[in-house]
């Protein structure tokens, strides 16, 4: 198995995405502590560390999505093209549009397959009229690896899907607005290993145009698909480089200790 | 929930032996099951006391109310006199016009003679006493007749008259032979004739249409009492309720469920809401006549503003269902849509007003029925009563001419000495209930195609 | 111009204002959505908004206003006749009533323009009730002059109204057709206009409280200047009598009300949630389709024959079991008319608003709970009790809010079914009345309307007002504690 | 918008005889049928009160006389001249249920009937009376239950004074009662007038129809209830005398039945002229084939004025309040 | 890496369930087709298969979860311990009470982390008291591997956890009933290799004493803990035997091309 392949294409390219001290409290949980990093463009960047450390949290700071939680504080600074997305001038639709999100826990709205991926387009006039909307709705679908499985029942509703069809769904939900950014929160955790390499497949393609960044468990995903890999351990960001270096030779103890504890 | 309920009180059984067979349930599950049999009885008591109750007062209301749904008439020839009519007999619409009810009484007082005569029955009743066989409508019901058609003067026309009250009510059974003896208002030689009539098919007893189209009557001539004009109100009432408090009170809640900070105002707002809701409706009353009537100058008796009284005491209802149904929307569905680009006015009318439309459904049902069946607040700004207008010519004059509404009539009827205007009251319920389910209808199948679970 | 006909051009500038900034913004981003900020409605929407919003808003009050000014204008004609005692609003009515019955004449062409300002006083009265138009007396002169200044007046306002509105209407749409670049933020300004719409949606609550404490305080404060506060706060008596010398203690009133509701309450909850459950957990698909809507007529059955119900029904079955003589012996209640009597009815009739909105609100708690618990071995009724009614706990305390808010405030029930006599008593089969069928008694009755007898109706609404806010504010604070110490 | 139609607000008791005339009104003339609104004598006197002008009504009825203090605050809002119409009068009679035994009354059987305390041997005790035979050896021996108006009534200022007070006094509880207290005048009378609460003396907030319904849950019960009410109602209610005297419109125009009220309507003159079809509704009110002893509305029960012609006279003359 | 440990207890025990033409319509969705499967007691069974083949639908039959699935079909045989559990006889609370189910999705009840855990064992009555009590919880949090995290905030909501967090929660939740036959599906999928780790210690541990059955998408996961290997394709049960044998030598094409279409 080529689980480390090494990374062919590490010419890495502007920044996408700068943080500087970001801080969440959740109440009184201190969430993320004092995180910088820089976001390549054109690059997959991926997060990693163990379950709990703050790796969601921090995806979800970058689309403000943190904004919905009641009791949750983020400081600091977060630019994304220079711009301070924490700005009050920001619209935080405007950037949402722009910053794709896929959660955690698939959440598909009780809508029909089609509605689901085609909510987002709809909504950004991405389509000028039918024909056009079912190209983008059947693109999609197809890029998150599920069309062939739905492509009989689009009118059928998405939450009677089984989980891996779920995420996949969301994946094609969040992809059909062609977000600049786009985040991954475990995109593949209920996937099989062929429809992972599915979806792996889409990121890289992703990658030509725009920033992808996935939370993953998996270190060998996070190999295959990241130029970039951040590692996060108790809210700080333990350790952050070019994926290859990360994994072959990580500065800090404790990166290493997680990377050499890993079983699968 | 504190610590171990059930334990705590019951003692506790050892873990079941491994490898027992599903097929026999241990004592605990026994228990368990009664205790869920018991719960889902009480479950299907609930309902079925709850339905017992509708069967009782649907049964009750459905006995008392229905026979107001037919009304007797006499047929009766009358000769239009014109010395009586028209004096001068150059057929002037003025001069016809200016004999009141009054002179017409007479006329209609021959008629009974002739057709006691006619009918052949012996009687010692003066003519005066034969007319308390109708209706004192009659001789409205002939002089209209006339003065649209002055060309009947000086013939004889036959007219079907309602009969008065209490024949009606003989007719129906609703008062029997021995009771009406010892009433002041009818005698037995009343009846001997009516009997007699009745089989010579002048006296018929058939639907009364005119019942449920009509307007109210004096009190003095129950049998020719409606409530359609009372519905009519009753209906411009709740197109204002409708157009105003549902949208009024859904965008209140998702103000405040969905974009209120949290701060004093929001505070102060929602405690006033929940208390208006427990203001009582007469004092919602008070309210109108203050603000409505006596600061903007709107029409008295007027279902525009029995509407805007209605709107503020439906509102709550509709607020605090509307808020609690949008709290029930999980927050995944919020972020899924935010998460896609959408703003938050968008992701709440897209996704999750749908999903909350069954309880915004439910509240306005109530909240409807409710604004539907009240009285007291009408009371103040001058719908009950006798408010006995014609339909109204427009739409414009049905929200400003004044009216009473259902629930008014009904509540007026009931206080009515005569005790056909008790029936009468029944029978308005029946309408009204009616005009409920008609309404209710529209929301409950739109609240079936809202329902799903996720 | 008509108000409906210039609110209808309004609407079709606003129509065209949409259709032209959405074509704009369109053809700016050369068809190109993505490079729309928002969508091209969005863009539409707002020059509609800038059209009809600020123009009807003008057109309302112009409304209110120009009469107004109208009046002023006119009554100076009238002014010189009308006598010490004369009231200057009724006798406008009347030169109101004449101009508009000259405007029908004309319009319907009985009276050419020219006659209608030249017809003598005298024959005025007649033209009119020939137009259908009454007036109450013989027209005078300077009625007649007034009524023509005042149709000359309005005619000049109605047509600057036209102008004006219309010209706003104009001026709002083109500044929102101007404004429709790509780089606008035409969805924010809609939406920002949307919560504007919202707030004062909210407001409209606040407003409505604002109102009933106007209309109540004046009279509230007239009856304390008659009858002295700590009698009627502390007082243990309710008896009032015309001819002065009242005992208006409200503390039976309060007693009778707590007590009632609570009955009440106690049948309509337990007897409403557990109908909700079942509907909600174990009911068929169809039972629940056509059982929910035949509970909600019970909220819709007019109170009056649930307090008939509780006299002739509920009353005398009460009795036949409690009273003196009942087939329980036990001689408790001496009369029909009862606590217990109003509690139980009314309970019923609150059904239906326990269990719908229960329903609904339990119907909305994900599967997903409902399988973790089932999943762990648990009976439904036991995943009902502490997972699904949990959950459901914030709509169903807000529920049962609701209905106990509908206990306090009824009345016909209580006339009937509790009598109309207050009492201190802890006995629930004895007569009380509760404050809410006071307040209606007392406002419809026969005492002097500026007696204390009568103006304590003001006093009792004020006071319940107050308590049910102070407990309104009690449980938003309760509630808050407790869902803090939750997350 | 001009209103055309006269309005109406006030007593319950004067609504049907208003409605019976409005509806005539409306058939025999061009006007709009007048709109008579219920509500209470108090509520309507205060909206007559709130001023004049288009948006308050034109009449208040009341089955009682207008207030000192109510013509007062109504000046005060600048409506000065009113024009008051007594209609004519209400019977109260005292009825039960038709099966049920037959009583003759008089105001002492009530007033020991009801009276919260009676006096006895020098001390006031609180009423022992269970059965009408207590009261009175002549009436029959059934329990006492009496309907009686609640307070909110103004039938029940009649009954007070001229049943119970009267009752007191006849028996010469009056005297005893003096006696007891001291002289105090104003407190003997009250504590004749107080009820029991004992639950024998029911007081009803609602209308005569809930007096019936009580009656028909509790046929040993006595009601209050107005002449007309009665008279429609025979069927099922049997009259009780009063002194010897049974209430008929006769009997009470004459004065022999004791219990009865004047019926009352109160015109905004200023509003004459102005309003169309005030002064002619007015006037057809007062009419004599209207309100006299023949006319419907004395078939329907309201004791016809004796002095029905001077009212007619005040009416067409807009007679004011003052100037009587 | 050692990805494909061999066996090395291969003693396969009694049969503990027995699944005989078993198909699950959902409406007009034929989702399982006619499944013949034995389970062995004291012994892991892994389900494997592409998404959407019918897993978790073959898993919720085994506890009957399917009944609350409206439109749900369930036919055939299916027994434990010799018991139909489709039998009317049968109660279904008292079957999910000995086969305990973690579900795709974690779905933490919105109540406090202690009482998420408590809830099974107070409803089935398994602590005497308050101290017996917190030693469960304390017993299955740890077992849970999440014991260290949530230590201090017993008494925070379980909603507001981290997915991965969330997910050891309902494993936690699960086997503080102590069933019999505890259904796994996915129980990894949003865990970092550690906790994962942690987790299938208490698979193994628990297969001394009871049956797992585990929905995995990581065929190196199947292979280290699982003893039996069941292979789902489009809603067949192609292919079901000993783990080692499984993937070393399986003997349909499809689950040959399956596994060898591995990445992970
Ligand atoms: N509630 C439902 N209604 C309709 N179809 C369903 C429902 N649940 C699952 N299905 C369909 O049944 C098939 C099997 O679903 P199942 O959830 O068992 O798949 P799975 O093997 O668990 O997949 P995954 O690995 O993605 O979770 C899928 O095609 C799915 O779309
Ligand atoms: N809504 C919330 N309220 C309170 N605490 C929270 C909330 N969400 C997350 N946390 C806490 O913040 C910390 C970081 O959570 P986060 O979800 O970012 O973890 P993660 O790295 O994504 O973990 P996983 O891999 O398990 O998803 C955790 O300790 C979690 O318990
Ligand atoms: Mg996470
Ligand atoms: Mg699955
Ligand atoms: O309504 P009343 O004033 O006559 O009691």
């Amino acid at each position: 198995m080529n689980d480390m392949r090494t990374m062919d294409n590490t010419v890495l390219n502007e920044t996408k995405i700068t943080a500087r001290d970001v801080n969440v409290h959740y109440g009184t949980t201190h969430a993320i502590k004092g995180v910088d990093v820089d976001i390549a463009d054109r690059t997959v960047t991926a997060f990693i560390g163990p379950s709990g450390c703050g790796k969601s949290t921090f995806l979800r700071c970058l689309n403000r999505m943190n904004d919905t939680i009641p009791g949750a504080v983020v400081t600091g600074e977060i630019k994304i093209d220079e711009a301070d997305i924490y700005d009050s001038r920001v619209d935080p639709v405007q950037l949402r549009a722009k910053v794709g999100m896929v959660f955690q826990k698939p959440n598909p709205f009780p809508k029909s397959i089609y509605d689901n991926v085609a909510y987002g387009p709809k909504i950004h006039g991405l389509a000028k009229n039918k024909t056009e909307l079912d190209e983008i709705v059947e693109k999609a679908l197809r890029r998150g690896a599920i069309w062939d499985e739905v492509k009989d029942r689009l009118h059928a509703p998405g939450t009677g899907l089984s989980g891996g069809q779920q995420q996949r769904l969301c994946i094609a939900r969040a992809v059909a607005t062609e977000p600049e950014i786009l985040l991954m929160d475990e995109p593949c955790s209920a996937l099989d290993p062929i429809a992972t390499a599915q979806v792996e497949e889409l990121i890289d393609e992703l990658r030509q145009n725009f920033s992808v960044v996935i939370v993953t468990h998996s270190m060998q995903q996070a190999a295959r698909v990241s130029q970039r890999t951040a590692f996060f351990h108790l809210g700080n960001l333990v350790e952050y480089g070019e994926t290859g270096k990360i994994f072959t030779n990580p500065e800090d103890s404790r990166t290493e200790s997680y990377i050499s504890g890993r079983i699968g | 929930m504190t610590d171990i309920p059930q334990s705590g009180a019951t003692p506790v059984e050892p873990p079941a032996p491994k490898g027992d067979s599903l097929l026999v349930t241990d004592a605990r599950t026994k228990r368990r099951n009664r205790a869920e049999r018991r719960f889902k009885a009480y479950g299907i008591a609930a309902l079925g006391v709850g339905m017992a109750f509708l069967v009782a007062l649907l049964w009750a209301i459905l006995s008392n109310g229905l026979t107001a749904f037919t009304q007797s008439y006499v047929q009766l020839d009358v000769p239009l006199l014109e010395e009586k009519l028209d004096k001068d007999g150059d057929r002037d619409p003025a001069k016809i016009a200016k004999v009141s009810t009054f002179g017409y009484a007479p006329l209609i007082e021959a008629g009974l003679v002739d057709l006691v005569e006619k009918t052949g029955v012996e009687t010692e009743l003066e003519p005066k006493a034969l007319t308390k066989i109708l209706s004192s409508s009659a001789a409205a019901q002939l002089r209209d007749r006339v003065l649209a058609n002055p060309e009947l003067i000086g013939q004889t026309v036959s007219v079907e008259l309602l009969a008065s009250s209490r024949v009606d009510g003989y007719l129906k059974g609703r008062v029997s032979r021995a009771s009406l003896a010892r009433d002041k208002n009818l005698d037995a030689e009343h009846l001997d004739l009516i009997d007699a009539w009745r089989d010579a098919g002048l006296v018929e007893k058939r639907f009364n249409w005119d019942f449920i189209t009509g307007a109210d009557a004096s009190d003095s001539r129950p049998e020719q009492a409606g409530i359609g004009v009372a519905m009519l109100g009753s209906l411009f009432m709740m197109l204002v309720v409708l157009i105003l408090s549902l949208p009024i009170g859904v965008a209140a809640s998702i103000y405040l469920e969905e974009f209120a900070p949290q701060n004093r105002l929001t505070d102060i707002i929602e405690v006033n809401i929940s208390n208006l809701a427990a203001v009582p409706s007469i004092v919602f009353g008070i309210l109108g006549l203050a603000v409505f009537i006596q600061f903007m100058h709107l029409p008295q008796s007027a279902p525009l503003v029995g509407g805007l009284v209605l709107t503020l005491m439906t509102l709550p209802t509709i607020i605090i269902s509307t808020r609690a149904s949008l709290k029930s929307v999980p927050p995944s569905i919020r972020n899924a849509a935010l998460g896609v680009g959408a703003s938050k006015m968008q992701a709440v009318t897209h996704h999750v007003l749908p999903l909350a439309m069954p309880g915004i459904l439910t509240g306005t049902i109530l909240g409807l029925a409710q604004a539907l069946g009240e009285t007291a607040p009408l009371l103040l700004i001058g719908m009950v009563g006798y408010i006995a207008t014609n339909y109204p010519d427009g739409v414009a004059e049905g929200f400003l001419a004044p009216n009473s509404a259902m629930p008014a009539q009904i509540y007026e009827w009931a206080k009515r000495a005569d005790p056909a205007f008790y029936e009468r009251a029944w029978g308005g319920i029946i309408v009204l209930l009616v005009f409920l389910l008609a309404m209710n209808l529209i929301a409950v199948l739109l609240r079936r195609r809202f329902e799903r679970r996720w | 111009m008509t108000p409906s006909w210039i609110a209808l051009i309004v609407l079709a500038i606003a129509a065209a204002g949409f259709v032209l900034a959405r074509a704009r913004a369109q053809a700016a981003a050369r068809r190109e959505a993505r490079r729309l900020h928002s969508l091209p409605n969005y863009y539409g929407w707002t020059a509609a908004i800038y059209a009809a919003g600020p123009a009807l808003l003008l057109l309302a009050i112009w409304l209110v206003a120009q009469p107004i000014a109208t009046r002023s204008l006119t009554w100076p004609v009238l002014a010189a006749e009308a006598g010490e005692n004369a009231v200057p609003s009724l006798m406008m009515a009347d030169v109101q009533r004449l101009a508009s019955g000259l405007d029908a004449a004309v319009a319907t062409g009985r009276l050419t323009a020219e006659e209608a300002r030249a017809l003598p006083p005298e024959e005025l009265r007649a033209a009119m009730a020939a137009q259908g138009v009454a007036l109450g007396s013989e027209v005078t002169p300077a009625t007649r002059d007034a009524a023509l200044r005042w149709r000359r007046l309005s005619g000049t306002g109605d047509l600057l109204r036209g102008i004006v509105v219309i010209g706003l209407a104009l001026a709002g749409a083109a500044w929102g057709v101007s404004r429709a670049k790509p780089d606008f933020r035409a969805r924010n300004a809609v939406e920002q206009a949307m919560r504007g719409v919202l707030v004062s949606a909210a407001l409209l609550a606040i407003l409505t409280t604002v109102g009933i404490v106007l209309a109540l305080i004046f009279n509230t404060i007239e009856f304390f200047r008659l009858y002295p506060a700590a009698e009627f706060f502390f007082g243990t008596t309710w008896s009032p009598s015309f001819g002065g010398g009242s005992e208006l203690g409200i503390l039976p009133l309060l007693w009778g009300t707590l007590y009632i509701s609570i009955i009440a309450l106690l049948v309509a909850v337990p007897i409403g949630l557990f109908a909700a459950i079942y509907l909600a957990e174990y009911a068929h698909r169809n039972v629940r389709s056509w059982a929910k809507p035949m509970l909600e007529m019970l909220a819709g059955i007019p109170t009056i024959v649930y307090g008939l119900f509780a006299l002739l029904t509920v009353g005398p079955l009460l009795v036949e079991a409690f009273g003196r003589g009942g087939y329980l012996g036990l001689g408790w209640m001496q009369g029909g008319t009862a606590v217990m009597t109003a509690g139980l009815v009314m309970g019923i009739m609150l059904i239906p608003f326990v269990s719908s909105l229960s329903d609904d609100i339990i119907n909305a708690v994900p599967q997903s709970l409902r399988d973790g618990s089932l999943g762990l071995g648990a009976t439904r009724s036991e995943t009902i009790r502490q997972v699904v009614l949990p959950a459901a706990l914030p709509g169903i305390v807000g529920a049962v809010l609701l209905a106990a808010s509908r206990a306090i405030g009824e009345t016909m029930i209580v006339v009937l079914g509790a009598g109309a006599a207050a009492r201190l008593s802890m006995n629930p089969f004895d007569a009380m009345t509760t404050v809410t069928a006071k307040i209606v008694s007392q406002l419809t009755g026969d005492a002097d309307f500026s007696s204390p007898e009568a103006l304590v109706a003001f006093a009792l609404g004020m006071t319940l007002f107050v308590i049910t806010l102070a407990l309104n504010v009690v449980a938003l604070w309760i509630v808050r504690r407790y869902r803090e110490q939750y997350e | 918008q001009s209103r055309d139609n006269v309005q109406i607000a006030g007593s319950s008791t004067v609504l049907p005889y208003a409605s019976i005339v409005a509806e005539a009104f409306g058939e025999n003339f061009d006007f709009p049928t007048p709109v008579v609104e219920s509500g209470g004598s108090s509520a309507g006197l205060a909206r007559f009160c709130e001023g004049v002008g288009e948006n308050t009504i034109d009449i208040a009825n009341a089955s009682r006389a207008i207030r000192e203090g109510e013509v007062e605050s109504c000046a005060a809002n600048g409506v000065n001249e009113i024009i008051e119409v007594r209609i004519g009068y209400d019977g109260i009679v005292f009825a039960s249920d038709i099966d049920g035994e037959t009583f003759a009354f008089t105001p002492a059987d009530w007033y020991q009937a009801l009276a919260a305390e009676i006096p006895q041997d020098g001390a006031m005790v609180a009423n022992p009376n269970a059965s009408w035979a207590d009261v009175n050896s002549e009436l029959p021996d059934q329990e006492i239950l009496a309907f009686i108006p609640g307070t909110k009534h103004g039938t029940r200022e009649v009954f007070e004074e001229k049943v119970l007070l009267a009752g007191c006094e006849e028996t010469g509880a009056y005297e005893q009662i003096l006696e007891i207290n001291g002289g105090d005048e104003d407190a003997a009378e009250a504590a004749c007038m107080e009820t029991r609460t004992d639950g024998v003396s029911v007081d009803i907030d609602g209308d005569y129809t809930e007096t019936l319904a009580r009656i028909e849950a509790n046929p040993q019960g006595i009601g209050v209830f107005g002449l007309s009410f009665y008279e429609n109602n025979t069927d099922s209610l049997q009259v009780a005398t009063m002194s010897g005297v049974e209430p008929s419109t006769e009997t009470i125009a004459s004065g022999e039945y004791p219990v009865s009220r004047p019926l009352y309507f109160y015109i905004k003159k200023a509003h004459l002229g102005v309003i169309p079809g005030l002064q002619e509704f007015a006037e057809f009110f007062v009419a004599d084939e209207i309100a006299g002893p023949d006319g419907p509305l004395s078939a329907y029960g309201l004791v016809a004025d004796p002095e029905l012609a001077a009212t007619q006279e005040a009416v067409a003359n807009g007679t004011t309040m003052d100037a009587m």
